[in-house]
């Protein structure tokens, strides 16, 4: 006789404990204790940059909307927006920030295609030689900006100097409109290619090769794999460099024109930066000096999220 | 705030400041720029201090150098002194240029002499135990009325030039051009029979400032700034034609496009034939020159008197403390002493403001003897207005702008009309609207 | 030695539920294996016991008490990582040494007991060196004699094996299951390594997508999948798994498809249902042309050295057959297979769980609504 | 786990890629720039070694040698005080900033918490805020706490170094993660596993990032200037008593100049590859 | 579709020689493995033949033709390597493209070829991912997909497997079988993973340090391993190795140990001579306690499954046995095992070399020194 019957489910056993519920929470004391620790760590730090960096950030804020020569026998009187329309309304403002858009776009070769070029071709040079040509190029970050400074006042003299002799021109570098922007780039740029091709070499290191040996065998040239495969890897370093140079330039330049051109001649190397500095900090002006900190920071702080938000969705990251 | 809220009493005290007695230990700190340069200058102002304090054993110097990145560090006087008395701790004393009078007196608040020592113990040491100060010299720190620096250092412009290279040039040495005309054409036949540059006028940049400038200006019948200091003028007709006088000789090529430094260091290192310059650097000069400098006085306009003016500095006392004060006039009147005085000429070369120590066997004769070139800036002396400084808490921008646009005009080819523009823009920058 | 419960423990990394609602009790002294796919949580899981990644929910009880809450330093577990995390800079014996050193022994007692532990790795040679001078396999003892040597509740490993290569990876198993039969040392053994799980384990834990799929011996779980998930997990090639349907030929049931059918060796009626067919590789036989089974075509056979696959086309379906060496078949040779009624395998297509016999009196008047979660099988 | 080498990316032998024309053309844009790099570096020790009369000689080998301009130098400033201050500046700069760096990038790369990023990007800011923001107020709070005119005065604002903690905190995030909780399991507190395991392992990023700090503080020039006025010179400042209205003394000038880089660039031709390496490891791309 | 021809390959590192005069000729269509543990120099050899690393000594011929210094774009060769090597920046239907755009081919031509590409290998609804967003065995997919796109001479492939998980990996081997089968392509594939090696290879080379050990079918290598190396590195367990004599008994000659004594089915008499006695664990069968054969204890019983592994102690030498589970052995118990003649291996205990019996005409007065190193054997 057949007997009835059913296939069923065979269910998983688990050893449930009917009474468990939820652990017992530790008390609060000692979940703060837990959570305390990455702060303790961070305490010193912090405490550095807010008495050093936040607090003259704050307090710069707030005198911005004041004016006061800094002298305490002066009044701290209240000014609102006023140096700030101050500021936006000086006559010059235009043509620095041209300037310094003219600087940007000089110090990128600087910034951005030497180091590149220099990253390449490193690769096609063998064992210790690259290295050494790294070493050079990168001992010009190591010279203080001031002797630098000394150094290349001393090379572009009009009749002294090295430059021109080599050049067989009596352009006076210093002191000729376009020539002195030329000789404020070019020697920034002289400090400053070191470390673009050391962050270019950090960048090519971090590509894998196997990318460069598959473009090879699937038929690319030296050139090819360049434009295709390193060039759009590198991106991410390019990008970063690119941001180095617009947020910084200006900073970097200051030493060198404050020591070599004070803005001259003219007014032909005064970038927004050194104009800014100008008016706030050499006129005794403290509510003007604070505003031009204050438009600096915000502007960089814009600058920088527009730049990083750029930069990420044009460059590709190797994962 | 910023610190600001130290409160100084700002009237000044009614009567004069005690004496220091006897055993009063008081310390203070003296301000110099020249402390910022190596050699000579440091040295120099070491000794002094050295025996100032062998002469006041109970006043201890502390010397320091204005604060500041710049290069030259008599730029950086007035923003140390600011950020300093942001602080509450300014320097005692602090030697200050005269283009800063102005702002000394009423920002800084530097003390008044006359009311914490008295006028007479002020102009008793304008007299000098012996040799007075020049007559012009004497008001140079004065305000309103009232002294408020001792006037310690100073100079006029004066034109050196390379009697060497004038030989070579065919030119005679002892027949140094006197116009600007006879500058221009002696510079041209440098140029041509040399090699070498022909004359740098050295007033006619930003970073060389504005006194010189003004000599140029007020000599041909010009002024920069209206007598009242209430009006701007460098943008009228003497001035202009004076710019453009300069202007004319950059393009004829009798003057090279050299920045102040590189002018002075052209002219000390042969490459320049003629150069207008402040006497203080005459000591620079002939090191580098060693045989050849020579000087003469301020080329004229044609038909024109020479006016110069001054550069240089002042002794301002800054503390609040009477004993301090006291001290610090202490310091003042030694450093402006007779004895002093010799001592920075013939290490350093600034003409002494007792000019007659010039004429003293026992001080400065043989030094001057010695020192031919100093002649020309003594007889100037004689002639020197005082230089004027421009209105207000803008003078800085507003001198740099002038500057900045006669630098535009003259090396860089611009058109001299644009110093009208020039001038309307910094006039917004004058108290009163500069008109 | 100890116990450990594990009580509906839970974590979740934003929205992803990496583990999820596991309840488990180790007992003392055996060897547990974490078995799954790569991501289906049991790093996670074994990171919650050590102490290292606080749970979201639920509870670890280590001998009864609750350590949800303890920091893994002051638990009684000593972990051995996959990367085998050796400090770099120290020698062999000071990496040994250093749970000691953190635990304030003194420099002769830690000598001592680090020499004994060397010994018993048989690293005594070894101790001066530093980790980077060690190969793979000197590494992996210099880990484990930094677990040992501070007498554990507990031993956690995560995927130990995994770094080493095939040769070594056999021997050093061998040597951990030496070492926990010696200790009978509690041992929780993370891996994904169905050949480490079934040589290794007292009871293997079968993870999927952080659910516990089933627990059991490597027999049970080998002979018994509950799932299909575990079905397909385990041997290799693992089970063949085809879509049938179970129907009633007579008095008795027979799994029936395209080119297939087989007994089931029951002997009853029952409504047809579809199901998925599970059968190993290995259990399958060669049989004649005209006994009923299974009719399929070699599509290529593997030669494994000391076997051979034959992989085969069974109606639309893809079936793995695995014989001694050799096995006698050839791509497009057609095959004729039969397996025993034992060794078929029955899971519900929909849930993937296994399904089975559930036989009901016969003088019930209503079948019961079929299928029906059993209470408790096995 | 550090010390590997920068390895070209390139694999440098592949076949007919060694091409000698393509070699010599690197080589020849590579020397050109380097020489272009050198020179004025080459320049300025060339000028100091000259003879004061030589001084605006243009030969390019300073011949004869004199070292009178350093002899000047040495005369005319307390050359060896500002060495040994600037030493002590650099020095103590370094360290502290290292410190503070490590511990606030341990905190960032052991630990999730609660406004992280938000204090990650306060980092970050630093370098968007311009340096003559902060100048004056610090300037003031030093003075308050009667710092000026101290080493420590230069040193203390200086502490938190943003791109310290941004590189350590890369270095850290790379660290293996499994060597801490080992550590953790083996009874250490996280106090005890920074010193124990963290430091120890990154020692040769420590001293890279360390050399690159003292080279960045060696060369700080704004800072000292500001706070420093009577005598305790950096070497930086120095340099300034050589130039000035007067003209630039070229001569002690040069001399100053190189003896302030000297030391920079020994420690730099010695540890190169380390320095270097701190970098290209730091995943700063 | 292309020969390769390597004669006296060599390459050299510094002080170490990776690849060590490799003479190999891999014929038309022909799947050839290169087989041997990790730093073998697997990698180096196909780097060299592909153009990617020059040699330091030796020739590499395609067709007949010496492309030795040719660089790899013009070899008419593609390769795929363990990491893909896909560009990350480009989607996949680019990287497809890729070296048809290196070969400017019109944009039209390349898109029709990719898409053709694409459905063989079941990407077309994948081609606008980038490869970032696609697991491990949908990016093995791409990287072959860019090999084959432009119908390459030969393939070269490097452990690309190896990065897959077990469930993939073999579904990918028999992917990548059936690709051969389909295309006839010439294919030098780099494992160091037996089981791919055995089931994909038409013949294996296995690598030694540098050195080729032997050439062969996947039957040949494991039927017949010319050394102690092949013989101790296929297998799993691998064939054991125990030291043993060879000694004439009677008319036949045994090979002995203590504990072991099997004929060797050869009628031959020679002078005794140490060997090692190589016996695949799959060939060892239990046979009674009074035959003569090798007496062992069992060690551990491992369950693998399917099947089930002892391991034995013979004298002090280990020993493996395998078969179907379960096998009915436990720890501690005596086992008597035996083999047949022909499945016993002989090696020279120095060289490793096999040993193959080379009888003499009986003629000769002088027993020749037996057993000897073979010619050439098979
Ligand atoms: N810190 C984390 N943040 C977010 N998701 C995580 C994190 N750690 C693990 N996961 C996710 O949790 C799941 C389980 O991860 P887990 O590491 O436990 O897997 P596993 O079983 O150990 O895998 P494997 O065998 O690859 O080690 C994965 O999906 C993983 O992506
Ligand atoms: N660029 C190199 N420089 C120095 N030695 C190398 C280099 N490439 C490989 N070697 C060495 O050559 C030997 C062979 O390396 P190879 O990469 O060919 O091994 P492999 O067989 O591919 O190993 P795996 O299975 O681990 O990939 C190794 O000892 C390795 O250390
Ligand atoms: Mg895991
Ligand atoms: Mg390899």
């Amino acid at each position: 006789m057949t007997t009835a019957g059913a296939f069923v489910e065979v269910e998983l056993v688990r050893p449930r404990v009917v009474a468990a519920g939820p652990a017992a929470r530790p008390v609060w004391w000692r979940r703060l204790l837990r959570a305390l620790p990455p702060y303790l760590y961070l305490t010193p730090a912090l405490v550095l940059l807010v008495v050093w960096t936040y607090r003259p950030l704050a307090q710069t804020f707030q005198l911005s909307f004041h004016s006061w020569n800094l002298l305490p026998t002066s009044p701290i009187t209240e000014v609102g927006f006023d140096n700030y329309t101050r500021l936006l309304d000086t006559p010059d403002l235009g043509a620095a920030l041209w300037r310094t858009l003219v600087v940007i776009l000089g110090m990128l070769p600087f910034t951005l295609v030497i180091p590149v070029l220099v990253g390449l071709l490193s690769r096609r040079v063998r064992g210790r030689a690259g290295a050494v040509y790294r070493a050079m190029v990168f001992a010009p970050m190591l010279v203080a900006p001031v002797a630098g400074a000394a150094v290349w006042q001393w090379l572009l003299d009009p009749t002294a100097g090295v430059v021109d002799k080599v050049v067989g021109s009596p352009i006076n570098w210093l002191h000729e409109a376009g020539p002195a922007q030329i000789a404020i780039i070019v020697i920034t740029g002289w400090h400053i290619v070191g470390f673009a091709v050391l962050v270019v070499s950090a960048g090519l290191t971090g590509i894998n090769p196997d990318y460069a040996a598959a473009a090879g065998v699937d038929g690319a040239s030296r050139a090819q794999v360049t434009r295709w495969i390193t060039l759009p890897l590198l991106s991410p370093t390019m990008a970063f460099l690119v941001l180095m140079t617009v947020l910084l330039s200006a900073q970097w330049t200051f030493p060198l024109i404050d020591t070599l051109t004070q803005g001259g001649p003219s007014g032909s190397t005064t970038n927004i930066y050194y104009l800014l500095w100008d008016y706030g900090f050499h006129s005794y002006d403290a509510g003007l000096g604070a505003a031009a900190g204050v438009l600096f920071f915000v502007g960089f702080v814009v600058l920088a999220s527009g730049l990083v938000l750029l930069s990420d969705r044009l460059s590709h990251h190797d994962d | 705030g910023l610190g600001g809220e130290t409160a100084a009493p700002s009237s000044a005290p009614a009567t004069v400041i005690p004496e220091l007695a006897a055993g009063q230990q008081v310390s203070i700190v003296f301000e110099s720029y020249n402390f910022g340069q190596a050699g000579a200058w440091t040295d120099t102002f070491t000794e002094l201090i050295g025996k100032f304090t062998a002469a006041h054993p109970n006043i201890k110097v502390t010397p320091q150098k204005p604060q500041g990145n710049s290069a030259n560090p008599a730029t950086d006087t007035v923003s140390s002194l600011q950020s300093q008395l942001a602080t509450g701790n300014p320097p005692d004393v602090a030697q200050l240029g005269f283009s800063e009078l102005d702002f000394s007196v009423n920002q800084l608040k530097a003390a008044p002499l006359d009311d914490l020592v008295g006028r007479d113990a002020v102009q008793k040491n304008f007299d000098g135990a012996k040799y007075p100060y020049a007559k012009t010299a004497r008001a140079l720190g004065d305000w309103n009325g009232k002294t408020y620096g001792v006037p310690f250092v100073f100079s006029t412009p004066v034109l050196y030039y390379n009697a060497d290279l004038f030989t070579q040039a065919g030119l005679d040495p002892a027949k140094p051009p006197t116009t600007w005309a006879e500058v221009e054409q002696a510079a041209l036949a440098l140029k041509s029979k040399t090699g070498k540059e022909g004359v740098y006028v050295d007033c006619l940049t930003k970073s060389s400032k504005d006194w010189c400038f003004q000599s140029i200006v007020r000599s041909n019948g010009g002024r920069v700034v209206s007598e009242d200091r209430k009006t701007l003028s460098f943008a009228e007709a003497p001035s202009v034609e004076a710019v453009t006088a300069m202007q004319a000789m950059v393009k004829s090529g009798a003057m090279p496009n050299r920045t102040q430094q590189q002018g002075t260091e052209g002219f000390a290192r042969g490459d320049i034939g003629m150069i207008v310059e402040s006497s203080a650097l005459q000591g620079t000069f002939g090191k580098g020159l060693k045989t050849g400098l020579r000087s003469a006085v301020l080329p004229a306009f044609t038909g024109k008197p020479v006016v110069p003016t001054n550069s240089g500095a002042s002794l301002f006392v800054f503390a609040k403390d009477p004993a301090k004060q006291r001290a610090g006039w202490e310091l003042i009147k030694f450093l402006t002493s007779e004895e002093a005085y010799t001592t920075i000429s013939t290490k350093i070369g600034y003409l002494p403001l007792r000019t007659e120590l010039v004429n003293d066997p026992a001080a400065l004769k043989p030094w001057a003897d010695k020192n031919p070139l100093i002649k020309p800036n003594l007889e100037q002396l004689a002639k020197m207005e005082p230089w004027v400084s421009f209105p207000g808490d803008d003078y800085v921008q507003v001198r740099d702008g002038m500057m900045s646009a006669v630098e535009s005009v003259v090396f860089q080819g611009a058109d001299p009309s644009t110093l009208k523009g020039k001038q309307d823009e910094l006039a917004k920058l004058v108290p009163g609207g500069g008109r | 030695m100890s116990r450990i419960h594990l009580q509906g423990l839970t974590r979740r990394f934003g929205g992803v539920t990496a583990v999820d609602d596991i309840w488990l009790d180790v007992a003392d002294g055996e060897f547990l294996v974490l078995l799954g796919p790569s991501g289906c949580g049991k790093s996670t899981l074994l990171r919650m016991i050590a102490g290292l990644l606080a749970p979201t929910d639920g509870r670890v009880l280590l001998d009864e008490a609750d350590i949800t809450h303890l920091p893994a330093r002051e638990r009684d577990l000593a972990i051995v990582f996959q990367s085998y995390a050796l400090y770099p800079h120290l020698s062999v014996a000071r990496n040994i040494g250093f749970p000691l050193r953190a635990r304030r022994w003194s420099r002769d007692e830690i000598q001592a007991k680090v020499a004994e532990v060397a010994a018993v790795l048989d690293l005594s040679e070894l101790v001066a060196r530093k980790p980077k001078e060690l190969s793979g396999g000197q590494r992996q003892r210099v880990a484990l004699a930094r677990a040992l040597v501070r007498d554990p509740g507990a031993f956690l490993m995560d995927e130990p094996l995994s770094n080493l290569d095939a040769k070594l990876r056999s021997s050093t198993r061998a040597e951990i299951s030496g070492l926990h039969r010696r200790l009978g040392a509690t041992v929780v053994y993370v891996t994904h390594d169905q050949v480490e799980a079934m040589t290794m384990a007292t009871r293997i834990v079968l993870l999927d997508k952080g659910r516990l799929e089933q627990v059991g011996t490597p027999e049970e779980v080998y002979d018994r999948p509950e799932s299909t998930f575990v079905a397909g997990f385990l041997g290799s090639p693992p089970m063949n798994l085809l879509t049938a349907e179970v129907v009633p030929d007579g008095d008795a049931l027979r799994v029936r498809a395209a080119d297939l059918d087989l007994p089931l060796g029951i002997t009853a009626d029952t409504p047809p249902r579809p199901v998925a067919l599970g059968v190993r590789p290995e259990h399958l036989r060669l049989t004649t042309p005209d006994a009923a089974g299974i009719r399929g075509v070699v599509r290529t056979v593997e030669n494994l050295g000391s076997e051979e696959v034959a992989h085969c086309v069974v109606g639309d379906e893809r079936l793995c057959l695995r014989g001694a060496r050799p096995l006698g078949l050839h791509a497009g040779d057609p095959v004729h297979l039969t397996a025993a009624p034992e060794n078929l395998h029955l899971f519900d297509p929909g849930s993937g769980r296994r399904l089975a016999w559930q036989p009901v009196p016969s003088f019930s008047h209503h079948p019961p609504p079929l299928p029906h979660p059993a209470p408790s099988p096995i | 786990m550090t010390a590997a080498a920068v390895v070209s990316p390139v694999d440098d032998e592949a076949v007919g890629e060694s091409g000698r024309a393509r070699s010599i053309a690197g080589h020849v844009v590579l020397t050109l720039l380097s020489v272009a790099c050198v020179f004025p570096i080459y320049w300025l020790y060339a000028t100091s070694l000259r003879a004061p009369e030589d001084v605006y000689s243009l030969s390019v080998l300073p011949w004869p040698l004199s070292l009178e301009n350093y002899a000047d130098a040495f005369a005319k400033t307390d050359m060896v005080g500002m060495l040994v201050n600037t030493t002590v500046m650099a020095v103590l700069t370094a360290l502290g900033q290292l410190l503070v760096a490590l511990l606030a990038a341990y905190a960032f790369a052991a630990w999730r918490f609660r406004f992280q990023k938000l204090l990650y990007l306060m980092f970050v800011g630093t370098w968007l805020v311009p340096f003559q923001v902060t100048m004056l107020p610090n300037y003031v709070l030093l003075s308050r706490l009667d710092l000026l005119d101290t080493l420590a005065g230069v040193i203390i604002p200086t502490l938190c170094s943003a791109m310290g903690v941004l590189l350590l905190r890369q270095h850290l995030m790379g660290f293996p993660k499994e060597l801490l909780d080992a550590a953790r399991m083996d009874g250490r507190s996280s106090w005890g596993i920074l010193w124990t395991v963290v430091v120890p392992t990154l020692r040769p990023v420590l001293a890279a990032l360390g050399i690159l700090l003292a080279i960045t503080a060696w060369n700080e020039y704004f800072w000292p200037a500001l706070v420093l006025r009577r005598g305790n010179d950096v070497v930086q400042l120095g340099l300034r008593s050589f130039m000035g209205t007067e003209g630039n003394d070229w001569g002690p000038l040069m001399a100053t100049a190189g003896l302030t880089c000297l030391p920079v660039f020994l420690l730099y031709l010695v540890l190169q590859r380390h320095i270097v390496n701190a970098f290209v490891r730091s995943g700063l791309k």
